[in-house]
């Protein structure tokens, strides 16, 4: 029959036919060096999509419709989030984005997509810009944690659990990490600590030594080190090996979060702490993931992601209108209110509300210390 | 006559071997001199010092009155120098209308703004430049291959563009390494009038190395012989071909009479 | 059966055809010469021979085999040795390596060492000057080592690119006397020459070459007096 | 008197003066950051003396991999950028064996067998490798020009660092520890890593090795005939195919070892693991003259003590806060000024001025 | 017989190394990443992977011995080939049960083995997929029979087929895609829309066949007479290409004007770097920094955000930018001054490699931003307009391509151009011919460092906000890349290079994790093909086309 619908939404509405997929858009890092990021987030998306098909079974049944996943690479760039969101924003059937993984690239892809009125949920991006008052992009929002909620629970477990009274950091080069650790300096500071050495590698590098003898001429109670696996497995072997540092505590990120940091750190990595979201070692999810791409995830932001996907669908099935004939009209400002309005949603990284500027992780950090080869929650205490 | 070029004591020396030994020799303007001599006894040295590929280490060349010795090529030839190589070295990928145009560098002067913005200063010295390009194509006798690239061009044809591209600086002094090297008798023939043919009509002074006695002692007014970096003689043809010690180190026995029945049909 | 011979061979650079159908061939213990202008095809011949060229028609054989499936390293090893054109000596190695590598397919200690004692012999510049890196010699020098080089494969057909070209003339008739005593001591020649006049007065045969074809076969002695051949290549007039 | 200024200022090259000056300009900059460092007195001996034997191993792998480049590059003329990538293959597989071996406990009862068993795969896998890549990306543009086959290296180093990542996963595979090479060792009184021993004198041995072979056997002198001219080398009856083959053959064993090396020194193994210290040992290669195999050496150990002392000694005295990010800026910087000073690399052969 | 003999093992070989490739691309991910991708109908990509490792494989052979061998044997050899190359693909499920291949290559798992087997378990889907390639072999033999213009003309229009199927979602993103809907399916081609594209390549094929002697008699016949009419075709064919231009993005729409705007840029650069490396032959490997370097002037100058200082519009910020693109270029220029060659490369790599770590650094972090980047820059306002589409982009890029290849023009048919090729050609000789090689080298450095920056100002204002990351090592080679692969020293070679290099590239992004793949072995590919380039420099026929015109 005829469609009785009539579109009213001032950002006009995606219309999918009956058989048609309702698409949502992926736009993640799948090449480069950072590419394990979102190699990890696609699944989570990936996984999100698939448990909110099994569950809403009868709702997609009605026009036979199906969930599809557009994936584009958004590099970890500024360019290559431009080309992916331009890619995603000529696709006019595109009802939502998941991404990106790096603030470079949402920089340009949140205002890109924001002008074309498609909502961009991102799983890491942390820099605080992107969700500042003035600079933050219409419909962008993300399930990772601002840099700023993250850095300040690693200064205020530093000082206040471990009694540090100072601190070195040591950053990589990228935006996260070297905001991440501005940030917990900062606290640090506040709180009363001193931030005795602020240094910094390059991802690529290999020999940490140098780098860990510098900051162990200042003997700092906490090192902390917000960076990824491959460096990150490094500087904790590394640091076990240079004198100095034998009774720094070390610290470090969600980035560090994944089975291969274990297995590249191997023991050293015993006793260290990483802050991340409240549920980081979710097995059943891990299970799922095995099982659908033969290998564990590769990163921290799987949970994120699957988090902002299932954020995405939820409010697409709240707003969406099912017409007889099994179309189903999702008006776009509406979606996007929806999400922004988004309340005590119970993802797997815990609770999420909404900002008015698109801010939804929940604020609870973990702090998670390594014991035998687990990543065991040890603050805040429940 | 008052010459143009004036060595004196040049003195160049590779690690231990002297190339070049305490070697003074002129040259008289508008007249061809050879320089001759075994092979490495010093005889490209001695035109890569003049020319300013080298610095001598002792010694000066004085060139039109000015020293030289010590300047960069392009200097030199800015000076009025112009040279060919013993081993053909042309621009190889470029054509040989342009390979000429390059010759005549020195006398251009327009700027990169009056390329972009093809200013009449522009206008005129390129119209120039191809004329007199175009021009020195004919007198070398390559009229129609203009636009072939010169790595494309037969040897004798490469020998003679190398000249052209010598001639488009309008140098005073011509230094020639071999002109006729891997030539047979008839294109020598050819290059030995050709050189003539400079002289007279352009009025260049020519220094040439060369091989071939038939070359040498047909068109040289002076010829300096070298060995061991060292100049053993000095003089007018006649005087060399019969100078002793010039056909024990240089030109054999046997060459020498064949010299004489060379130059007698030429 | 000649030793070698070279049945209407086509060569090309590219499209363009420097061999248009050349035949010719060389006897054991001849010294045969080819002359001719600029780009007439004469190194092209010798490229082809030697195997650095294929020739897309005609057959090139050595004592009945066919050289032309074979690469220019295993002609070598057939008795094949070549002087190139421009010397071609390894600039960055010294005096004595590349005649070491001259005999690279050897392994005859002491006949190596004999002939590397012969080629100082000829050449003394070349002993006093083993050490000295290649690159660094005077083009004679170099004509010489290039020479001597190709005597240290002990070749039985030794191919010769303008072995006078860039050399003083006392070096010019030593070598021709060389090229001679190689020759009486068995080594067959095909020799490439400006130099007719000296190619033509040490040469048994020889053949002139124009725009890669054969124009005129003969005995030196017949060329010598032909007056084309005067008149082009010996410069008489 | 003013005819002499003119004579003089005459002769002056103007490049010579530019050239020298930019140097000079840097090396005082570095002197007065090193001023800077000693007076602040922030390190103690001790550390000191660790900074350069940080330096010395970091710089043996890097001399470990530039010897291959170098290698490559003296016969051939060209810049092999797939050779950090080749690198990465005989790690990376490497990596699986001796996953296998841990799991089956050979790997430590009987660990110099299993070394020996890991580097020969890694070697084998690297030495193919190269070879496919010699075949089909080298071998039919040996006459084009030279930077064509440039462009074809570069091609082929993609293509090997993601045809890596399909067949083994783009995760980061951790080697697992070999219990003997744990810890340190006391050299001449300096405490230095067992593994970092390990390497400097595998790297001193491959190199001496190596320098014996191209400069004094047949193959040697044949190869550096092949470098020099292919026609010419074939008329002396060098096979020209297989000299370039085995050249290809004996650089990639060489990455095949110090990829192992290298995987049990950091422990990890990953698809991209080869880009940067192929960059690195590019550049040690070239500081060292490239093209010489001791250069190359010379070049990988003065990188890496400069890398590892640079920053501390250099960059601190001039109060450049996290100088440890800049210690390619350094590396880079020891390059031009090596460069400056030495046209050819500290060991390259002056080519005395080329012969006109 | 014995001819016999090796045909056959001729044939096995051949089937192997179709097996090895065939493997290669299915444990390396491909086929299985592709078949996610519907090209024509249901058939996927990753079919179509295998199917073309095999047939390529087949086709190469068998064509080589078709002159020689009968109809039948190349039918039963094509078979062998492309079953024996089925089979040892086939082994992987059919071995699996016994061998762990999981634990060494991550996408051998059960998902591809039931691809492999069309989910009809080891062995029945082994045997299967066996036939499938013997069938393909053989309908590869009866395409290789055909007689020549039908081969080719097959051929091709098979591979035009399968590529426009692939990019054809692209149709439907552009203006007018709606034209194209009925010719498509959900994701590529429908199989009407594929009978169309198969049967317009053949008849093109066919007309153009058939059209050629009549046009090249004719040009014969009016070239002594008339050059009026050459010159008035130019002028027609002119006129177009230029309405053409101008309009294309309307008909794109944005995204792929986003692309041409990337080509853009990079034509941009690569008219620059081929000043330097195609006309000078100073090899630079450190080209990117003088991009950033464009880049991060106009983020300081126009950004509205703290790093800001002074708050330009583009029109103001971009002669800096230019311009001190340009300075450092002859700084830079003048340590490398007596380099030659590699070691050029390195030391300019070098220099790249440095400016992306100070950018990054923290120690100039408080004026242009470290790692966080500039954020906020403007667009380019214009006449109370404002540039901020891709669309209106395309046009400021143009006019940066227009400019740029005006320049590199006019600086090319100069003393100075001249004097560059001479350096190119041999530094000693043009320095002897009174070449000043300082000079010369500088202002070569200098306008490539210029013509980088001002893409860099353009891709500041861009994308909007810019960050270290970006001026990577990968900008440098891509661009060194593209003006080899267009042909060096040329300068529609240097737009050809970008599309290809980044114009394809940016088509295939879906497949990113394989798209470095593609693109490095398309590198290796294109050079083979071409060494020369697609569009080599022609030898300029300056005396015939100036003794014309007088
Ligand atoms: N760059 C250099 N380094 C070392 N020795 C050199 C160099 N150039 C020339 N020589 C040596 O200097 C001597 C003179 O060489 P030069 O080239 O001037 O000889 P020549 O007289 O031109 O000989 P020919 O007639 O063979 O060309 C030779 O012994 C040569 O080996
Ligand atoms: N590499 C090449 N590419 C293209 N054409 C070539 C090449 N080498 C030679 N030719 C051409 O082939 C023809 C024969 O050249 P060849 O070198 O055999 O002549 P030649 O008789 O040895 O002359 P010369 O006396 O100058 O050495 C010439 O027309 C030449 O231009
Ligand atoms: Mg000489
Ligand atoms: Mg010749």
């Amino acid at each position: 029959g005829k469609s009785s619908y009539k579109c009213e939404d001032p950002y006009g509405c995606v219309n999918v036919a009956p058989g048609q997929p309702i698409k949502i858009g992926a736009a993640l890092v799948l090449s480069g060096p950072n590419e394990s990021l979102g190699v990890d987030s696609l699944g989570g998306v990936e996984i999100a999509v698939d448990d909110f098909t099994a569950a809403n079974k009868d709702w997609l049944a009605k026009g036979k419709h199906s969930i599809q996943v557009v994936k584009e690479d958004s590099q970890c760039s500024a360019e290559g989030g431009q080309t992916a969101a331009q890619k995603l924003a000529a696709d006019k059937s595109i009802v939502g984005v998941i991404g990106t993984n790096c603030s470079s690239a949402g920089e340009p892809a949140s205002k890109i997509l924001s002008d074309a009125h498609i909502p961009l949920i991102s799983p890491s991006n942390t820099a605080p810009s992107l969700t500042a008052p003035k600079t933050h992009a219409e419909c962008y929002l993300r399930t990772a944690h601002n840099d700023k909620v993250q850095g300040k629970a690693v200064a205020e477990f530093a000082y206040k659990v471990l009694g540090a009274k100072t601190m070195a950091t040591i950053h990589d080069g990228s935006p996260y990490a070297e905001q991440l650790q501005q940030v917990a300096c900062d606290v640090f500071k506040q709180l009363g600590g001193k931030c005795v050495a602020q240094e910094a590698i390059n991802v690529g590098d290999t020999d940490m030594r140098p780098v860990l003898t510098k900051i162990a001429a200042s003997k700092p109670d906490v090192l902390y080190y917000p960076i990824f696996i491959q460096e990150g497995a490094l500087i904790t072997q590394q640091a076990k090996e240079v004198p100095g540092l034998e009774n720094t505590v070390l610290m470090g990120s969600d980035g560090m979060i994944s089975p291969d940091f274990i297995k590249a750190a191997g023991k050293a990595a015993e006793g260290m702490y990483l802050s991340g979201p409240a549920a980081v070692n979710n097995e059943e999810f891990n299970k799922k993931y095995e099982a659908k791409y033969g290998q564990e995830p590769p990163s921290a932001f799987h949970l994120h992601a699957y988090d902002a996907a299932t954020m995405l669908l939820n409010a697409i099935k709240k707003v969406a209108v099912v017409d007889k004939d099994g179309t189903i009209h999702i008006p776009r400002k509406a979606l996007c209110q929806a999400l922004f309005s988004t309340k005590n949603f119970k993802g797997l990284t815990g609770t999420l509300t909404c900002n008015q500027y698109g801010d939804c992780a929940d604020p609870k950090i973990n702090i998670n210390k390594i014991i035998n080869g687990k990543y065991v929650p040890v603050w805040p205490k429940k | 006559m008052e010459p143009i070029l004036i060595a004196k004591g040049v003195t160049k020396r590779f690690g231990g071997l002297v190339a070049v030994n305490n070697l003074d020799f002129t040259i008289e303007r508008g007249s061809i001199a050879s320089v001759i001599g075994p092979n490495g006894a010093g005889k490209t040295t001695f035109f890569n010092c003049i020319t300013g590929f080298y610095t001598p280490e002792e010694g000066k060349i004085i060139f039109d009155g000015r020293e030289i010795q010590g300047l960069t090529p392009d200097r030199v030839t800015r000076m009025g120098i112009a040279r060919t190589y013993q081993n053909i070295r042309l621009f190889s990928n470029m054509t040989a209308l342009e390979n000429i145009m390059v010759g005549r560098h020195p006398l251009m002067h327009h700027q990169w703004w009056d390329a972009i913005l093809h200013t009449r200063r522009y206008k005129r010295e390129e119209q120039e430049a191809l004329e007199a390009a175009r021009r020195l194509l004919n007198f070398v006798g390559l009229q129609g291959l203009g636009d072939q690239l010169a790595r494309n061009l037969p040897y004798g044809a490469q020998r003679r563009l190398e000249i052209a591209r010598a001639l488009a600086s309008e140098p005073k002094l011509l230094l020639l390494d071999e002109p006729t090297a891997g030539m047979n008798p008839q294109e020598t023939s050819e290059m030995i009038r050709f050189i003539r043919h400079l002289r007279d009509e352009l009025g260049l002074s020519i220094l040439l190395i060369e091989h071939d006695m038939k070359v040498v002692m047909t068109i040289s007014e002076k010829i300096a012989v070298m060995d061991f970096g060292k100049k053993i003689a000095e003089g007018k043809p006649e005087e060399i071909q019969r100078n002793p010690r010039v056909i024990e180190a240089y030109l054999g026995r046997g060459a020498a009479s064949g010299i004489k029945s060379a130059t007698a049909t030429a | 059966m000649a030793m070698l011979e070279l049945k209407d061979v086509h060569s090309f650079y590219g499209n363009i055809e420097a061999l248009k159908g050349i035949s010719l061939y060389v006897d054991e213990g001849e010294i045969v010469t080819l002359i001719g202008a600029n780009g007439a095809g004469k190194t092209t011949t010798l490229r082809t021979i030697t195997g650095l060229i294929k020739p897309r028609q005609g057959t090139v054989t050595l004592e009945g085999e066919d050289l032309t499936k074979f690469k220019p390293h295993e002609i070598v090893y057939k008795g094949v040795s070549m002087v190139p054109e421009g010397r071609g000596i390894f600039a960055r190695l010294t005096v004595a390596e590349n005649l070491d590598l001259g005999a690279y397919i050897r392994n005859d200690k002491e006949g190596i060492k004999e002939d590397l004692e012969r080629v100082y012999e000829l050449f003394p510049r070349l002993k006093e000057r083993r050490n000295q890196v290649a690159g660094t010699l005077s083009g004679g020098e170099q004509q010489m080592l290039a020479i001597g080089r190709a005597l240290m494969a002990r070749p039985r057909l030794l191919l010769l690119d303008e072995p006078s070209m860039g050399l003083a003339p006392v070096l010019v008739e030593l070598i021709f006397d060389t090229i001679v005593d190689i020759n009486k001591q068995g080594t067959t020649i095909l020799l490439v020459e400006q130099n007719a006049l000296m190619a033509l007065s040490i040469a048994h045969r020889g053949y002139v070459l124009r725009t890669g074809e054969i124009v005129l076969a003969d005995s030196a002695e017949n060329l010598r007096n032909n007056e084309m051949v005067q008149k082009t290549y010996l410069g008489m007039e | 008197m003013s005819e002499k200024i003119k004579y003089f200022l005459e002769r002056i090259s103007w490049v010579d003066i530019m050239v020298w000056l930019f140097g000079l300009a840097i090396l005082v900059i570095a002197v007065i950051g090193v001023i800077g460092s000693i007076h602040n007195a922030y390190y103690t001996k001790e550390q000191w003396m660790d900074f350069v034997v940080f330096g010395i191993s970091q710089g043996g792998v890097y001399a470990l991999i530039a010897l291959g480049y170098t290698l490559v590059y003296g016969i051939l003329f060209m810049i092999n950028f797939a050779h950090g990538d080749i690198f990465m293959a005989g790690a990376f597989t490497g990596y699986f064996l001796a996953a296998k071996l841990n799991q089956y406990g050979i790997y430590n009862s009987h660990p110099i067998i299993s070394l020996l068993l890991i580097m020969l795969l890694a070697m084998v896998t690297s030495v193919v490798v190269a070879l496919i890549t010699e075949r089909v990306a080298y071998r039919p543009l040996r006459k084009a020009p030279r930077l064509v086959p440039l462009i074809t290296a570069i091609g082929a180093s993609f293509t090997i660092e993601y045809t890596f990542r399909g067949l083994y996963g783009s995760g980061v595979e951790a080697y697992p520890d070999m219990k003997i090479f744990v810890g340190k060792t006391s050299v001449l009184g300096l405490r230095i890593l067992k593994v970092h021993l390990l390497v400097i004198i595998l790297s001193i041995l491959l190199m001496a090795a190596l320098y014996a072979y191209v400069q004094y056997t047949k193959a040697g002198k044949a190869m550096r005939a092949v470098a020099e001219d292919k026609d010419v080398a074939s008329l002396m009856g060098v096979d020209v195919d297989r000299v370039i083959v085995n050249t290809f053959i004996l650089g990639a064993a060489l990455a095949g070892i110090a990829g192992v090396l290298y995987a049990l020194i950091f422990k990890q193994v990953h698809f991209f693991m080869g880009f940067i210290p192929g960059i690195k040992a590019f550049t040690a290669a070239v500081v060292g003259g490239i093209g010489n195999v001791p250069g190359a050496m010379l070049g990988g150990f003065i990188l890496g003590i400069f890398e590892a002392l640079g920053p501390g000694l250099i960059l601190e005295g001039l109060g450049i806060p996290a100088s440890y990010q800049l210690k390619d800026v350094i590396a880079f910087t020891l390059l031009v000024l090596v460069l400056i000073f030495r046209p050819t690399g500290l060991m390259g052969e002056r080519l005395s001025e080329e012969k006109v | 017989m014995d001819s016999q003999n090796t045909f056959w093992k001729s044939a096995v070989k051949n089937g192997l190394l179709a097996g090895a490739i065939g493997l290669y691309s299915t444990l390396v991910g491909l086929v299985q990443a592709f078949n996610k991708r519907a090209v024509i109908e249901q058939l996927s990509l990753g079919h179509i992977t295998l199917l073309l490792s095999w047939g390529v494989v087949a086709y190469v052979f068998l064509n080589h011995h078709r002159e020689a061998e009968s109809k039948g044997k190349l039918i039963a050899a094509g078979a062998l080939v492309g079953g024996l190359g089925a089979f040892l693909v086939a082994l992987l499920p059919m071995t699996a049960q016994w061998v762990d291949y999981h634990f060494v290559f991550v996408h051998a798992g059960p998902e591809m083995y039931s691809l492999l087997t069309f989910g009809k378990g080891p062995w029945v889907g082994s045997a299967m997929l066996v036939a499938v390639g013997a069938l393909w072999g053989v309908l590869i033999a009866l395409v290789v029979s055909l007689p020549t213009f039908w081969r080719n003309s097959v051929v091709k229009a098979f591979l035009i087929t399968i590529t426009v199927g692939l990019l054809s979602d692209l149709f439907s993103g552009m203006t007018i895609g709606w034209m194209f809907q009925p010719f498509l399916g959900v994701e590529g081609l429908n199989i009407l829309g594929a009978v169309l594209v198969f049967g317009l390549s053949i008849a093109y094929d066919y007309w153009s066949a058939h059209r050629k002697p009549k046009e090249s008699a004719e040009a014969v016949a009016t070239e002594p007479t008339g050059i009026t009419k050459a010159q008035l075709r130019r002028m027609v064919v002119g006129a177009l290409a230029l309405v053409v231009v101008a309009g294309l993005p309307l008909l794109l729409g944005s995204y792929l004007s986003h692309v041409l705007n990337m080509v853009g840029l990079y034509t941009i650069m690569g008219l620059g770097l081929n000043i330097v490396v195609g006309y000078a032959g100073l090899l630079d490997l450190g080209y990117v920094a003088f991009f950033a370097l464009g880049a991060y002037m106009m983020g300081l100058l126009t950004s509205t955000g703290p790093l800001g200082i002074a708050h330009w519009t583009f029109w103001e910020a971009v002669p800096f930018s230019i311009l001190v693109a340009m300075v450092a270029g002859i700084l830079l220029g003048v340590p490398v001054l007596r380099m030659r060659g590699d070691y050029l490369a390195i030391v300019t790599l070098g220099f790249g490699e440095i400016i992306r770590i100070l950018a990054l650094s923290n120690w100039l972090k408080p004026l242009i931003g470290g790692a966080q980047g500039i954020l906020l820059i403007p667009k380019p306002p214009l006449f109370g307009f404002k540039i901020q589409t891709p669309i209106h982009f395309y046009y400021l890029i143009l006019v940066g391509i227009g400019l740029a290849a005006f320049v590199a023009y006019r600086l090319r048919e100069s003393r100075l151009g001249r004097a560059w090729m001479a350096m190119r050609e041999d530094e000693d000789v043009a320095e002897a011919m009174g070449i000043d090689l300082v000079v010369t080298k500088l202002t070569a450095f200098a306008f490539g460092a210029s013509f980088s920056g001002l893409a860099g100002a353009i891709f500041a204002s861009y994308v909007g906000s810019i960050f270290p990351h970006s001026f990577n090592l990968l900008i440098s080679i891509n661009v060194l890349s593209l003006i080899i692969v267009g042909g060096v020293g040329s300068m529609p070679g240097v737009f050809v290079g970008s599309l290809a290099l980044v114009g394809l590239p940016e088509l295939l992004r879906e497949f990113a994790e394989y798209r470095m793949l593609i693109y490095g072995l398309s590198l290796i590919a294109m050079m083979l093909l071409k060494p020369e380039g697609f569009w080599p420099e022609p030898i300029r026929k300056r005396e015939l086309r100036e003794e014309v015109g007088d």
